[in-house]
């Protein structure tokens, strides 16, 4: 009947605020991505060349960012390694999330023995530290960011499959999956065509969260040298090569650094905008 | 509150995970490059040498024969001996795993004290100044890589303003809180960002229930309203998260250990993993694992507390 | 009972209430020169259709609307201004002098804290009570509301209480400092017809001996027709007309006022196709100067759509907001003008039998834990059908009544094999349909559609009504490729739906809307047969008569057979052929609607009809229909399921389960009260 | 052979002298922080770097080595006597000599940890001491070492670890099948004859040792070393960690300083940063097998393009980038700090045009792709990696840079599955006899397992493992270096030495170019 909770569902005068994060993260993230795909046009210099006679130079005007341990350019370091880093947070994602919602939806929809067997695998991943994990699984592939995808990939799907199946679960409660039943629609129409359209918000949400904690994992693994390989830049090793210049050359840590918060910050936005786009309109 | 039925029925469940992790790691380490032996003797090994001390350690049997001794031994409370230090793992877990569990408490701790007076500050004042600057300060939080942090609270708070000891771990329990208050630091400000977003979420959330009205239709003071109705209901899901996150710390501590010297079993881990020392990998994961689900479970009483709907 | 507003100063005086909540389009004004008196002792009925205002006016009065929300205006309270006061001292009037009772008991009432600790926090902040004194009254307080073995339901959670029982405590708490003046909103409308009888009675019982007032905020006028003194109805934030019940409900002067009461079903009396008001409530934010209820006002002039009406008086207490509320004295209703009402039904001539249902089980295992598992713990079972046997006729309406929890719904969804039955026969036109796969199974889908609840949930909410219907043409192959717009114009015409509707997501529409495009589709696959579950009970009764007229319209135009799952027996009553009423698991009575409403012979439905409020009775008497609540489906009473709760109930009830068997004509019943022979049964109203 | 004797007692002499020139404060704690713990402080089965360099500050030895690591001097033993055909040696052990424990340290305790030490099968460092035959108690104080073939390192190697003393009764008493398995015991709660002894030990974070009360050696002062009461070694394993707590005063020394930050410390008025000068090498280990493990021809196999590549490195520019000018480029395989060393300047000086040619001789005119392993997280080997890319680049060499872990390289390594690898030398004798063997002499290693095998220098190399005549020897570890050096199995780096960094009141800390660190003579001034 009139179940209209008339409080406070309407009364949120934030509901604003989206539209400026949602531009903010697009703007942070646009430029990510452009920078990402053509470096090269924004970067002052080559980011791999030594120059023996500007070996950790302050930031100036030719080099705005400073220069390392080698002379390299470091704007053109923290510029290149956009292109590694942004391909960390989408590759290292991009099977997770394939792969975690078809099986998060085909467990969902159809339960059962898979769904138990499913559970377990969930609560063996949860249970066990996921860097760990990762830096075993990378120890026996290898260092590298092909293998750390892949290591990442091998345990990151469950947390999506996780999310989508419980969404999933959610979404069958309601009449619509029930009237393509009725209908007498096959089961893979009403999952691709009902159920995961629906299913797939939460989803949509972790990725932006998961793609900047990818980009933190990244870095983790470039720490311990299990990440990036070198000469490449990526922030995270750039940063562990600045290490050992804390005291005497910041620069070198300092724009990697804001880097990384400043890319985390466009999917922590981004994450909260679609979230709030994907809230059930009613 | 649970029962204690219900407590058996959730140890019950860990079973199961624990044999499939146990499974897992036994395989991914022998699965690693390289084996005791290359890592113990180093560039300086002959084949010869190698060849010896694997087949001292029986490393030269089928794998699921390994297996089944391992099992066998496991269930008569043998973890087994480091290869590379010569200690019974459980020895090892024993000195190194307080450390990992004060320094993970601490920082669940702290990070918690932050979270909740924030994240109540942030919702109530939603969308204002202070809101969006807590926002801001945690997303930097949510942002920074671990080492990174730890790294200029290191420069900042140890080195520059001298207040706590550079790394280390220290003598007795009051020595151990000081040297361990930097680390969990480091560890609590991504866990408090987490958490502060989602309480802040729920806080909004429990604010606008019929239930929060009601109460106050009663008459009763708004500080009792917010503590008493609206916290508890918003931790509710604040404590799951929680629970979820208590894997993360867990990694985190990997790095944090390594960068402020903290002997706990993250860093033995790393370590154990690069020695290939299997019996410390296998004893150390199994006992992160029941450590993990022994906070899992802890979480569900927790929650069956603040919660009554939980328990069946 | 009720006073004579005049003679004293009334205790409530709202004056030119106002309350601006702030939405994503700006802020709008939810409730909008509000102006009314309430009596000492008086039980207002403040009634209207979702979004009308009623709920904010309510909570208004206690300031509880959240904030950024305005409140304007003057709320008169025993001489003080409760707009105007300040928050700490409007604390001290909160739940001591007013006192609010929600909607739902669930959402309401704390889940993490106990029954008894919101009882005593409400006597801490008004009381001087010790901490025993307190725990003492919370137990007296639950006794007072009926709650039986209060003492040990104090530590109890809400989760643990049932529906009515939450609403009960919920009632306790709320009148624990005895106020003067009970705000209810909605108290009832989550709650089953007979525990809202149990409730409605409560309240008057209470009022009674607490000499409270009531504020009953309601969008049913049949419960204020059988509780309120004097009745205010709300339109668009504002009051459209007042006055006491037994005036405004006789001869409503407001068109909306007229329309709504002419949409509601009665459960007595001759059955006359319902009346509805075409169009749908405006949003609140779009408002101007007219008249909010112009555009679907039969008698509307320009006038209307240019200035807008305030509350005056027509009569001695009575007071209409129109410009012409003489028209509905003077000319015919023209309410419904759009869609002339169809026929009453009656029974169709031929009676093919379609479906054959006879003997279905369904049980839904309880999860056990890994626990129970190993110690051998037996699984316990919900049994939600225990054996109905009926059969619906081609053609033919039968409709489906019961409270929640009997089973209905289940039933409905084993029907199109949603569910899949345990045991027992579903043959549908002589197949056996437990056993179709693949294309037959599909051929029966197609045959036989449903349509649902839930106006938001039905629809797939990110596909276009175009996309939704065209599914349905295309799997089924109805049409070629190239006659499906056609098709989809024509069904959208079919449930009176604009052709450019095609091209819009579910969210551009309204409820009512949305359920006929959830027939639209059904009607997609041309089935023979509708099954339609609670189709209705999410609209306003406005809107309710509009889709249930469209539905009744459809089955004499396409001949179709309707099985119509509901608790409104009302509605039922206006639909069906023959009505089954099920309880637990169980048909215990199937007749044709004017015998069964006539003379309903099972002790259930007697008690189920007589706890229906409806618009004809003036006053509800304080007879409480039927005792106690539905027995759980994890362990059905042995014997006859009812009997624990009928008042009648022989030893044999107890032991022996009675068949449903035919008692003359199409008559079948269990009990084993009644005389084998159809006799005269009491009429269901004393 | 005795102008040698005279010549090392003159060093030790001198050595002494001047390390004890002023008046010296006694006691105080040294707080030394370690980038990583000891793994097993038993001087036989002892096998890695944090143990061997620390070993024998508890255990002692009965010849010590001299300050510059090149010579050795009386330790247990106070004198020593080679035979004229040097198959003899006889050794005179001191008076007064006492465990840790205070029971005193006889010659069967000595000969029976010179037996432990050299049984087949215990340690890696058998070998050392594989010449000796039998071994003799003449009198309580007199040992006779019998030789099998003269040997011209057997007094170097009775400064090594692995010989040092310890107590018989106590470690035969011990549970255990093996020697191995007692010593696992022993080594928890060691008994020991060194200065210092074992207090306590929690890993990974903190060792203790205190002064040994019963040691034998004297200070300046005329009494008994350690001046310190003790020393804790803390286990900080990262650098910039390290450096922070030494900058607040949380440590009085710290090793391994990086390269980066030595100029900043060597800056700061509060710090002592030592350079000791090292044994330690860097350099790329080269397979030079015909065929890569895939299958393919490997062109390294090819002398001239190792020299190529030699020639393509700017050793210059390599030590500013690594060691930001503090290392020097090596000049031959063995460390300018060993013994019997040859050579000048970098084996192959920086020559572009050199390389090219060589290359284009090689039929690589277009240089071709090869592979380093480097050690993950590694800076150090990270750093050298890329500049060599870049350096190479020049010739048209492609260099993959793959990072691993240790296991894995080691794994690799040993079974000759790999192109090239970053690596590190140092010695552990004070004798060039070690550096060959493992990286010139084929039947050991495989010459560092790059699978280089040149039958004259392992003919040479077996020649100078019982010459007894230090000229004849020097002469054929000369031509050793010489075709070695010529054919490089190695791209040549740089030799650094220790950086060490001290809070000033740390007074006599030494670490030999072994490595080794002794802290018999630390004072802590007040």
């Amino acid at each position: 009947m009139t179940a209209v909770p008339t409080s406070g569902a309407a009364a949120d005068p934030r509901r604003r605020r989206p539209a400026i994060g949602l531009i903010a993260g697009l703007v942070i993230l646009g430029l990510s991505l452009l920078t990402a795909f053509l470096p090269g046009l924004v970067a002052p210099h080559d980011p791999l060349s030594f120059d023996y006679k500007a070996i950790l130079h302050g930031p100036s005007l030719v080099h705005p960012f400073g220069t390392d341990n080698f002379g390299r350019d470091m704007l053109s370091r923290v510029i290149w390694a956009y292109r590694i880093d942004m391909q960390i947070a989408v590759f290292t994602t991009l099977f997770p999330i394939l792969f975690g919602t078809m099986v998060g939806a085909l467990v969902g929809f159809y339960d059962g023995i898979a769904a138990q067997i499913f559970g377990r695998i969930v609560d063996a991943v949860i249970t066990f530290p996921f860097i760990v994990l990762v830096i075993a699984i990378v120890a026996v592939l290898g260092p590298g960011l092909g293998n750390m995808y892949i290591a990442v990939g091998m345990v990151g799907w469950v947390f999506y499959a996780r999310l989508i199946a419980a969404e999933m679960r959610v979404q069958m409660r309601l009449d619509y999956a029930a009237a393509g039943r009725v209908l007498g629609y096959g089961d893979v129409r009403i999952i691709v065509r009902h159920l995961l359209p629906n299913a797939i918000g939460p989803v949509l949400v972790y990725w932006m969260t998961d793609m900047a904690l990818s980009i933190l994992l990244g870095s983790a693994l470039g720490y311990l040298g299990l990440g990036a390989r070198p000469p490449a830049a990526e922030w995270g090793v750039l940063i562990a090569d600045g290490k050992n210049f804390m005291t005497t050359a910041w620069w070198m840590t300092i724009f990697p650094g804001v880097a990384i918060v400043l890319t985390g910050l466009g999917f922590s936005l981004l994450g909260d905008a679609v979230a709030e786009l994907l809230r059930p309109r009613r | 509150m649970l029962s204690l039925r219900d407590l058996l029925n959730r140890m019950l469940q860990i079973i199961p995970t624990l044999i499939m992790i146990m499974a897992a790691v036994f395989i991914i380490v022998r699965l690693l490059p390289g084996d005791p032996a290359s890592a113990i003797l180093g560039d300086r090994g002959s084949a010869e040498d190698v060849a010896r001390i694997n087949t001292q350690l029986g490393l030269d049997q089928p794998i699921p024969v390994q297996f089944l001794y391992f099992v066998d031994r496991v269930l008569h409370g043998d973890l087994g001996t480091s290869i590379t230090l010569g200690v019974p793992v459980a020895q090892l877990i024993l000195e190194r795993l307080p450390v990992t569990l004060l320094l993970t408490a601490m920082a669940a701790l702290l990070a918690v004290v932050a979270a909740i007076p924030l994240a109540f500050l942030a919702a109530i004042r939603r969308g204002r100044g202070v809101d969006l600057t807590i926002g801001a300060f945690f997303q930097v939080g949510l942002s920074m890589p671990v080492f990174y942090t730890g790294i200029v609270f290191l420069t900042i708070f140890g080195a520059g303003l001298r207040w706590f000891p550079i790394g280390g771990y220290g003598d007795g329990l009051g020595e151990h809180l000081y040297h361990l208050f930097l680390p969990a630091l480091t560890l609590a400000f991504s866990l408090s960002a987490v958490l502060m977003r989602n309480l802040r979420a729920s806080i909004i959330d429990v604010l606008n229930a019929d239930y929060v009205d009601f109460a106050r239709s009663k008459g009763l003071a708004p500080r009792l309203v917010l503590l008493r109705h609206v916290l508890r209901n918003a931790l509710v899901s604040t404590v799951t998260l929680f629970g979820l996150s208590v894997g993360t710390l867990v990694g985190g501590a990997v790095i944090t250990e390594t960068v402020f010297a903290v002997p706990g079993v993250g860093r033995l881990m790393i370590e154990s993993i690069y020695g290939r020392d299997y019996p410390v990998v296998q004893g150390l994961a199994m006992t992160l694992a029941v450590v993990v689900s022994l906070v899992f479970l802890l979480v569900d009483i927790v929650q069956a507390m603040l919660d009554p709907r939980v328990s069946r | 009972m009720s006073a004579v507003p005049g003679m004293t100063p009334p205790l409530l005086s709202v004056r030119d209430l106002v309350t601006e909540v702030a939405t994503a389009r700006g802020p709008m004004r939810a409730v909008d020169q509000v102006s009314f008196d309430l009596a000492d002792g008086e039980i207002l009925g403040l009634v209207g259709e979702s979004g009308s205002g009623k709920t904010v006016t309510l909570r208004s009065i206690l300031r509880l609307v959240a904030p950024p929300a305005r409140v304007a205006g003057t709320i008169l309270w025993r001489g003080r201004n409760l707009v105007a006061l300040p928050e700490r001292e409007l604390r001290a009037i909160r739940g001591r002098e007013i006192a609010a009772v929600f909607q739902e008991p669930m959402t309401a009432l704390n889940p993490v804290l106990t029954i008894g600790l919101q009882i005593e926090e409400n006597l801490q902040a008004h009381t001087m009570l010790t901490a025993r004194e307190r725990r003492r009254r919370a137990i007296e307080l639950l006794d007072i509301v009926g709650i039986p073995a209060a003492a040990s339901r104090l530590d109890g959670y809400p989760h643990q209480f049932s529906g009515g029982m939450r609403q009960r405590a919920m009632i306790a708490i709320a009148i624990a400092s005895n106020p003067r003046l009970l705000l209810a909103d909605e108290p009832t409308t989550a709650l089953d017809v007979t525990i809202q009888d149990q409730i409605l009675k409560l309240i008057l019982t209470l009022r009674q001996q607490l000499g409270m007032s009531v504020i009953f905020v309601t969008h049913d006028l049949g419960v204020v027709a059988e509780t309120c003194d004097r009745v205010a109805v709300m339109y668009a934030g504002r009051i459209i007309e007042t006055g006491s019940v037994a005036t405004v409900f006789a001869g409503p002067r407001h068109p909306y006022t007229a329309g709504l009461l002419a949409s509601v079903p009665r459960t007595g009396g001759e059955r006359r196709p319902l009346q509805s008001i075409p169009g749908t409530p405006p949003p609140l934010s779009q408002r101007s100067g007219d008249c909010a209820f112009a555009p679907r006002c039969a008698f509307a002039t320009d006038h209307c759509r240019q200035r807008q009406p305030t509350l005056s008086a027509v009569a001695p207490d009575h007071a209409a907001a129109c410009w012409h509320p003489e028209a509905l004295t003077t000319a015919p209703p023209r309410t419904a003008a759009i869609a002339p009402p169809p026929r009453a039904p009656s029974r169709p001539t031929a009676t093919t039998p379609l479906f054959e249902v006879a003997g279905l089980v369904k049980g839904f295992p309880v999860r056990r834990s890994a626990l129970a598992r190993l110690l051998g713990k037996p699984q316990r079972v919900v049994h939600a059908l225990n054996g109905p046997h009926f059969v619906l006729g081609r053609g033919e309406t039968l409709g489906i009544v019961g409270e929640s929890g009997c089973g209905k719904s289940t039933l409905a969804q084993c029907l199109v094999r949603l569910i899949e039955a345990d045991a027992g026969t579903i043959r549908y036109d002589g197949i056996d349909i437990r056993t179709l796969r693949g294309a037959a199974r599909r051929g029966f889908n197609r045959r036989v559609q449903m349509i649902f609840q839930d106006p938001y949930g039905s629809l797939n909410p990110r596909m276009t009504v175009r996309q939704i219907l065209g599914e349905a043409l295309h799997v089924h192959h109805m049409r070629p490729a190239a006659a499906i717009p056609d098709r989809i114009t024509a069904l959208l015409d079919l449930v009176r739906l604009p052709a450019d509707a095609a091209d819009r997501y579910p969210h551009a529409f309204s409820g009512g809307q949305r359920q006929r495009i959830g027939i639209a589709r059904a009607l997609a696959v041309e089935p023979e047969c509708l099954i339609a579950d609670e189709l209705v009970s999410a609209l306003d009764v406005s809107v309710q008569a509009q889709v249930v007229n469209l539905l009744l319209d459809l089955q004499n135009q396409l001949g179709l057979s309707v099985l119509f799952v509901a608790h409104d027996l009302r509605l039922v009553r206006h639909i069906s052929h023959r009505v089954a009423v099920m309880y637990l698991g169980e048909i215990v009575e199937i007749a044709p609607t004017e015998a069964l409403f006539a003379a309903p012979r099972h002790p259930y439905t007697q008690a189920l009809l007589s706890a229906v409020p409806d618009i004809d009775h003036s006053r509800r008497t304080l007879r409480i229909a039927v005792r106690g609540e539905l027995p759980s489906p994890l362990a059905p009473p042995p014997g006859c399921p009812f009997h624990p709760r009928c008042a009648q109930a022989i030893d044999r009830c107890r032991r022996e389960r009675p068949a449903l068997t035919a008692r003359g004509g199409d008559r079948l019943f269990a009990c084993h009260l009644a005389p084998p022979q159809d006799g005269a049964a009491a009429a269901p109203r004393p | 052979m005795k102008r040698i004797i005279k010549a090392s007692i003159l060093a030790a002499l001198f050595a002494s002298a001047s390390s004890t020139a002023m008046a010296v404060e006694r006691g105080g704690i040294l707080h030394y922080g370690r980038y990583a713990d000891s793994i097993f402080l038993d001087p036989v089965f002892a096998d890695s770097n944090v143990d061997i360099w620390i070993l024998t500050n508890l255990y002692d030895t009965l010849l010590l080595p001299t300050d510059d690591g090149k010579g050795v001097r009386p330790g247990l033993a106070s004198a020593w006597q080679l035979s004229p055909d040097s198959k003899t040696v006889t050794l005179t052990l001191r008076d007064g000599l006492f465990f840790s424990d205070g029971s005193p340290i006889t010659a069967e305790d000595v000969k029976w940890s010179l037996d432990r030490a050299r049984k087949p099968g215990n340690g890696l460092w058998g070998p050392d001491v594989e010449s000796i035959d039998t071994i003799t108690i003449a009198d309580p104080k007199t040992i006779v070492l019998a030789l099998k073939h003269p040997d011209p390192a057997i007094l170097a190697s009775l400064t090594v670890y692995n010989t040092a003393v310890v107590p018989e009764k106590i470690l035969e008493a011990l549970p255990g099948a093996n020697d191995e398995e007692k010593a696992k015991v022993f080594s928890r709660h060691p008994v020991v004859s060194g200065p210092f002894m074992l207090d306590s030990w929690s890993r990974g974070t903190v060792m203790k040792l205190v002064a040994n009360p019963h040691y034998w050696q004297k200070g300046s002062d005329g009494k008994p070393l350690p001046y310190l009461d003790g020393i804790d070694f803390e286990i900080i394993p990262d650098d910039a960690t390290r450096i922070l707590k030494l900058q607040a005063g949380e440590l009085d020394g710290a090793e391994l300083i990086p390269f980066p930050r030595v100029a900043e410390l060597q800056a700061d008025p509060k710090l002592d940063l030592k350079l000791f000068p090292s044994t330690r090498t860097s350099y790329i280990t080269v397979s030079v097998r015909p065929q890569l493990s895939v299958g393919s021809p490997n062109p390294l196999s090819n002398d001239k393009v190792r020299q190529a590549l030699n020639f393509a490195v700017d050793k210059d520019a390599l030590v500013q980038i690594v060691t930001h000018g503090i290392g020097t480029p090596t000049s031959s395989f063995l460390s300018s700090a060993t013994a019997l060393h040859v050579g000048k300047g970098a084996v192959f000086p920086f020559d572009l045009a050199k390389a090219k040619t060589l290359l284009t001789e090689a039929g690589y005119p277009n240089g071709f792709a090869t592979s380093i392993f480097v050690l993950a997280g590694s800076q150090d080997e990270n750093t050298i990696a890329a500049a060599l890319q870049q350096m190479w680049a020049a010739i048209g060499v492609k260099l993959d840079i793959q990072q691993v872990d240790n296991a894995t390289r080691v794994a690799h390594y040993n079974k000759g599955d790999f192109s090239m690898r970053v690596g590190f030398w140092t010695d552990d004798t004070p004798d060039p006899s070690e550096a060959a063997s493992y990286m010139a002499y084929y039947p050991h290693i495989q010459s560092l397992h790059t699978g280089w095998k040149n039958d004259e220098v392992d003919r040479l190399f077996t020649q100078s493992q019982s010459e007894i005549d230090p000229v004849a020897r020097a002469a054929e570890y000369a031509q050793i270096q010489k075709i070695y050096n010529a054919t490089a199995p190695l791209i040549f780096l740089y030799e650094t030495p220790y950086a060490v960094a001290l809070r000033k009141p740390v007074k006599g800390f030494n670490q030999i170019p072994l490595g080794i660190n002794i802290f018999v003579g630390v004072s802590l001034e007040k």
